[in-house]
């Protein structure tokens, strides 16, 4: 730079001192807002951003290579280490696929439990997520109270399955326990309590002017786009999609359960943000049906070998995990250990509609748009 | 009390100096800031209180800050490899001593060397006319009770409210202008 | 120079000044501590209680912290800038304190009145503005030295944000002196004795407030240290003793705007709706320890509101916190000084 | 018309923030949450995953844990062929607490219950060799750390 300039500075420095230039801004890895070790490399004009680059790759930690050296059962805790906020969702992925590519048919009522800490895992993760979006957006408050909400649902899963965040929940062919005596009540509890604090979160923030105006509008993102883009889960849904696995691949006796899928109009950070309230009153919906028809029956299915074996052939399952569509690909060779897996995370195909979002919009709203789309480095990175 | 305003001079004259042949322009708007706070305190020395602060309120705090604004978004190593003295400085300088030591040398021989304290402290310092305008008021004992800023204001808004309003119109004017010319799309 | 004189001049005004400089960084230090402990309680958790009876030693022990932390400069920082920057930030927050009348002035036996204040200015408001309106180059300065893209950005968005602001609250305050007829604060509070002016200029007050919360850089009007966006915005690079000066001046601008806000619309030491003169016929110094608590309690009760504020609300964006300046407070405040201006001329006659 | 001075009124009059505020004003006063941990410790429920404990008077040393661990930290010595017919108590079970991921997939073939997971969860340590527990430091003692009433019932899950 002070090269060029000084080459330049016989003609006519000042004219060079005047000229405007974009500038370029790291926003990460450590920063804030990035939700993790996130990093986009801005192109600024003024406070505008005209170009994006994300930097990913600094939490990877090659789980899917690491996978092919594990047993089928010795790689299901790793999975929990993806998307770390969603854990049991994630386990449910994998241990669908390998049921799916054993044919193992999970007993009912251990597919009821497993819908019940789900949709209970989904309610944590979208409460997180609000609270970090909320204080993202200066309202830290809403952090608090998602956490104090978050908390119960963290020892109702401590009381359930002994772990908190990483809970290993689900063994491949069924879950391990039964809910523990009062675990039920405690759970209706707090699905009692839920709504009213739910309604209190939309009072800070659904009608809020000063919510509005900092998510109304900004980062639209339209229907057609985030197909093409292969959005997923609430980021597609905000932007008036209808698709959600649960409703349209059900897995795991979803069909069983009446529930409708939210769906917002403008494809806006508004609407990404409402949808995900909604689907928590939605979850609340499902957890009821589950808890209110939990059919009695073993938790594993009767033959199960100690040893998992899948024939070979290669199976792709999807879960609605809580950022979207999370699907397995796994193939196997006979063997113990799978021979190849893939995993098709949301957060990592969330994070390409990115661009879309932000460019033409201010700095400010990049923190908008990286809350909005709700991503975990770990998931991103794997 | 003579050497406080021989420092007092000394500083705001460094400062005005200090803002023509700085290298950096931050350093130059810095020394400007001094300066202004400097000339605040010899209008609060000459009982002119309302200057004073109205001195530091709008050039220091406002337009002084829009300077900055406008360095800190310019390339400053550009900046700091232009000439800041060219060979014009010197003959210019020479003259402007010429000039300054005849001013000073009219100043010391006229009458206000030999004013008395009584009516310095009416002198306030808006230039001649309203100087002259509160001499002439004063003459007339119209305004003879109130503070400085009471009878500024009274002259002000009194006598010359027309020049006054037309001189914001004026000042209205440039300001739409300049935002006009500076803003893409309105 | 007599004994007598050089204690008029120099001594009387030392001693206050060092005493109200003692009493407001005590004050901004557990500004702090209450900021923190309310927002907790507004949180549902119950904030700093581990140093100390209810974490009183707190901000003593993270004064000392500060002390001991090691001195940053960045290398690409401009040395002798950022180092004096954070004086320019803190020096206008605390001498803004000297204007100020915390209380009625103590009338002793024999006529000899002590004010409450360092020095009754005669342009005391206008001396107010223009001194908290030089606390912009702290955080301007300090954006610019720090050689960092963050600190810049901060320091840009304060510079217009504070700016824009200083206007409609100028307007504000133009409508109370207007009310008084006076610059001097102690006239001002005077001038509320039946009434404080918070309820005839509810405009103003409300533009006060707002423009207030812009002024001192706080939730909702964050932005030039908005933690999201900008890190720590224009303080992102400091560290230690230099970046404490930062964060008490932030506090000391809190304070001083709850104090001038109490001054200005909340009747300063008065006691609402009491006339001043039945006080004073009880023991004087009674009144002026009244008149102190008084202040304090509005004060507080000021704060309180602030921290409220706070706990509640999300960040406005850089664009519409200015056109929220312009477009909105500005006009309401040039329409309440229009009104004040109307009534004061033909109904106050 | 009525609409727009709707709008206005609602425009200056802040209800919805007002509302808001109303809400942070009610939980000011509402009992806190914080839990105070020091000085009040939590008693975990039943099935919480703990430090590993191995009741080495009930081991068979039949290696089902060491061969389950996904992150290989247990290592089971079984006693020489002649003692094992009789006695089947290890001669060595290392655990290595600082691989552990308390998965609890060594707990699930356990035959006889002996490896379980304890109540126990303050396991910060200055030194790597606290982490590395062997057949003397394995056993510590239950009565305090173990078998606490649980914020939830707690329930016989093992030989029900």
């Amino acid at each position: 730079m002070t090269t060029e300039l000084r080459e330049a500075a016989g003609t006519s420095p000042l004219r060079k001192a005047l000229e405007t230039t974009t500038m370029e801004l790291n926003f990460g890895p450590q920063h804030p807002a990035t939700h993790g070790v996130y990093r986009a490399v801005l192109q600024l004009d003024g406070e505008r951003v005209v170009g994006i680059e994300s930097i990913i790759g600094y939490l990877h930690r090659g789980i899917e290579k690491w996978v092919e050296y594990r047993t089928y059962t010795k790689a299901t805790p790793i999975f929990d280490r993806l998307d770390y906020v969603g854990a049991i969702l994630n386990c449910h992925g994998y241990v669908g696929t390998v049921e799916k590519l054993m044919k193992i048919e999970v007993p009912k009522r251990a597919q009821y439990i497993r819908v019940v800490l789900d949709e209970l895992q989904r309610i944590a993760n979208h409460l997180l997520w609000l609270g970090t979006h909320a204080l993202d957006l200066g309202a830290m408050t809403v952090l608090f109270y998602g956490l104090r909400e978050r908390e119960v649902i963290m020892d109702l899963f401590e009381a359930m399955v002994g772990q908190r965040l990483l809970q290993n929940a689900y063994p491949i062919g069924g879950v391990r326990l039964d809910f523990p005596r009062g675990w039920e009540r405690a759970c209706r509890n707090f699905m009692a309590e839920l709504p009213h604090r739910l309604d209190e979160y939309e009072t800070l923030l659904s009608s809020n002017r000063m919510w509005l105006q900092r998510t109304k509008g900004i980062g639209v993102i339209s229907g057609a786009e985030a197909v093409a883009l292969g959005l997923s889960g609430p980021t597609l849904r905000g932007s008036g999609v209808y698709f959600d696995v649960r409703k349209c691949i059900p897995y795991g006796s979803y069909e069983d359960f009446d529930f409708e899928v939210p769906l917002g109009e403008n494809g806006d950070v508004y609407d990404r943000y409402i949808v995900r309230v909604r689907e928590m009153r939605q979850s609340l919906r499902i957890l009821q049906q589950a808890l209110d028809g939990m059919p009695e029956g073993p938790l594993m299915p009767e033959k199960l070998s100690k040893i998992i074996r899948p024939p070979a052939g290669e199976v792709y399952f999807s879960v609605e995990g809580a950022k979207g569509q999370l699907g397995y690909y796994l193939v196997s060779d006979g063997t113990d250990k799978p021979w190849k897996c893939h995993v098709r995370s949301p957060s990592f195909i969330n994070l390409q509609g990115l661009e879309k979002m932000v460019v033409g919009g201010l700095v400010a709203d990049v923190v908008a748009n990286i809350g909005s789309l709700d991503i975990v480095l770990g998931e991103v990175d794997r | 009390m003579t050497i406080g305003w021989i420092l007092l001079f000394a500083l705001i004259i460094a400062c005005a100096l200090g803002v023509v042949i700085s290298r950096s322009p931050i350093a130059s708007a810095l020394s400007l800031l001094v300066g202004f706070v400097g000339v605040a305190i010899l209008y609060l020395a000459l009982k002119a209180e309302f200057v004073a602060a109205v001195q530091v309120l709008v050039y220091a705090g406002g337009i002084l800050v829009l300077y900055i604004f406008g360095i800190m978004l310019t390339d400053n190593e550009a900046l700091r490899l232009t000439r800041q003295v060219h060979f014009q400085a010197w003959p210019v300088f020479l003259l402007v001593l010429v000039l300054f030591l005849w001013m000073g040398h009219k100043l010391y021989h006229s009458d206000y060397a030999a004013t008395p304290p009584a009516a310095k402290v009416m002198v306030v310092s808006g230039g001649d006319q309203a100087e002259t305008a509160i001499a002439a008021l004063q003459a007339q004992s119209q305004v003879a009770a109130g503070t400085n800023t009471q009878r500024l204001a009274s002259v002000m808004y009194g006598n010359f409210l027309y020049p006054f309003e037309a001189a914001s119109v004026l000042l209205m004017v440039a300001a739409l202008g300049a935002v006009f010319l500076a803003k893409k799309e309105i | 120079m007599t004994f007598e004189s050089l204690m008029t001049y120099v001594g009387w005004p030392l001693i206050k000044i060092v005493i109200l400089l003692g009493v407001v960084a005590f004050c901004v230090a557990y500004t702090v501590y209450i900021e923190r402990r309310l927002l907790g309680f507004f949180q549902s958790r119950v904030g700093p209680n581990r140093v100390g009876p209810f974490g009183l030693i707190q901000p003593i022990a993270d004064g000392l912290k500060l002390i001991l932390k090691e001195d940053i400069i960045p290398a690409n920082a401009q040395p002798f800038l950022f180092r004096i920057a954070p004086i320019f930030a803190i020096v206008p927050a605390f001498v803004g304190f000297a204007i100020i009348s915390f209380a009625p002035p103590l009338v002793t036996g024999a006529g000899v009145v002590h004010p409450f204040v360092v020095k009754d200015v005669n342009l005391g408001i206008l001396f107010l503005l223009s001194i908290t309106s030089l606390g912009v180059f702290g955080i301007v300065l300090a954006g610019w030295s720090s050689g960092s893209k963050y600190p810049l950005f901060g320091s840009l968005r304060s510079a217009s944000q504070m700016l824009s602001y200083e206007i409609p609250l100028t307007l504000s305050v133009l409508s109370v002196i207007l009310m008084a007829g006076s610059f001097r604060l102690s006239d001002i509070v005077d001038a509320q004795s039946k009434l404080p002016f918070a309820i005839p200029l509810i405009l103003a007050f409300g533009v006060y407030v707002i423009s207030a919360v812009a002024e001192t850089n706080r939730i909702p009007f964050d932005l030039p240290e908005g933690e999201s966006e900008l890190v720590g915005g224009f303080h992102t690079e400091y560290s230690g003793m230099r970046f404490a000066f930062y964060f008490l001046a932030e506090y000391a601008n809190v304070v001083l705007v709850c104090c001038v806000a109490t001054s200005l619309f909340l009747g300063g030491y008065k006691i609402p709706f009491v006339p001043y003169e039945t006080l004073l016929a009880a023991h004087p110094i009674l009144v002026s320890a009244l008149g102190l608590a008084v202040f304090g309690v509005k004060a507080v009760l000021f704060l309180y509101f602030y921290i409220w504020i706070r706990a509640t609300f999300p960040r406005y964006r850089y664009d519409q916190l200015l056109r929220i300046g312009w477009m909105v407070l500005l006009p309401i405040a040039l329409l309440n000084l229009f009104l004040v201006a109307g009534i004061k001329l033909w109904l106050l006659r | 018309m009525p609409g727009a001075l709707h709008r206005l009124v609602r425009m200056m009059t802040f209800p919805e923030l007002a509302s808001g505020l109303g809400v942070t004003f009610k939980w000011f006063h509402k009992p806190k949450v914080t839990e105070f941990y020091p000085d009040k410790r939590p008693v975990l429920p039943y099935r919480a995953k703990g430090r590993l404990h191995v009741d080495l008077e009930t081991c068979i040393s039949c290696k089902m844990c060491e061969r389950a661990c996904p992150e290989d930290c247990i290592k089971v010595f079984q006693p020489p062929k002649e003692v094992f017919k009789t006695d089947k108590r290890p001669v060595q079970f290392f655990i290595s607490l600082e691989h552990c991921i308390h998965c609890g997939m060594c707990v699930d073939p356990c035959p006889t219950g002996s490896i379980h997971h304890s109540q126990e969860f303050e396991m910060a340590s200055y030194l790597r060799n606290d982490y590395l527990f062997d057949r003397t430091t394995l056993p510590y003692d239950l009565d305090v750390k173990h078998f606490k009433q649980g914020i939830l019932e707690n329930v016989v899950e093992k030989g029900q």
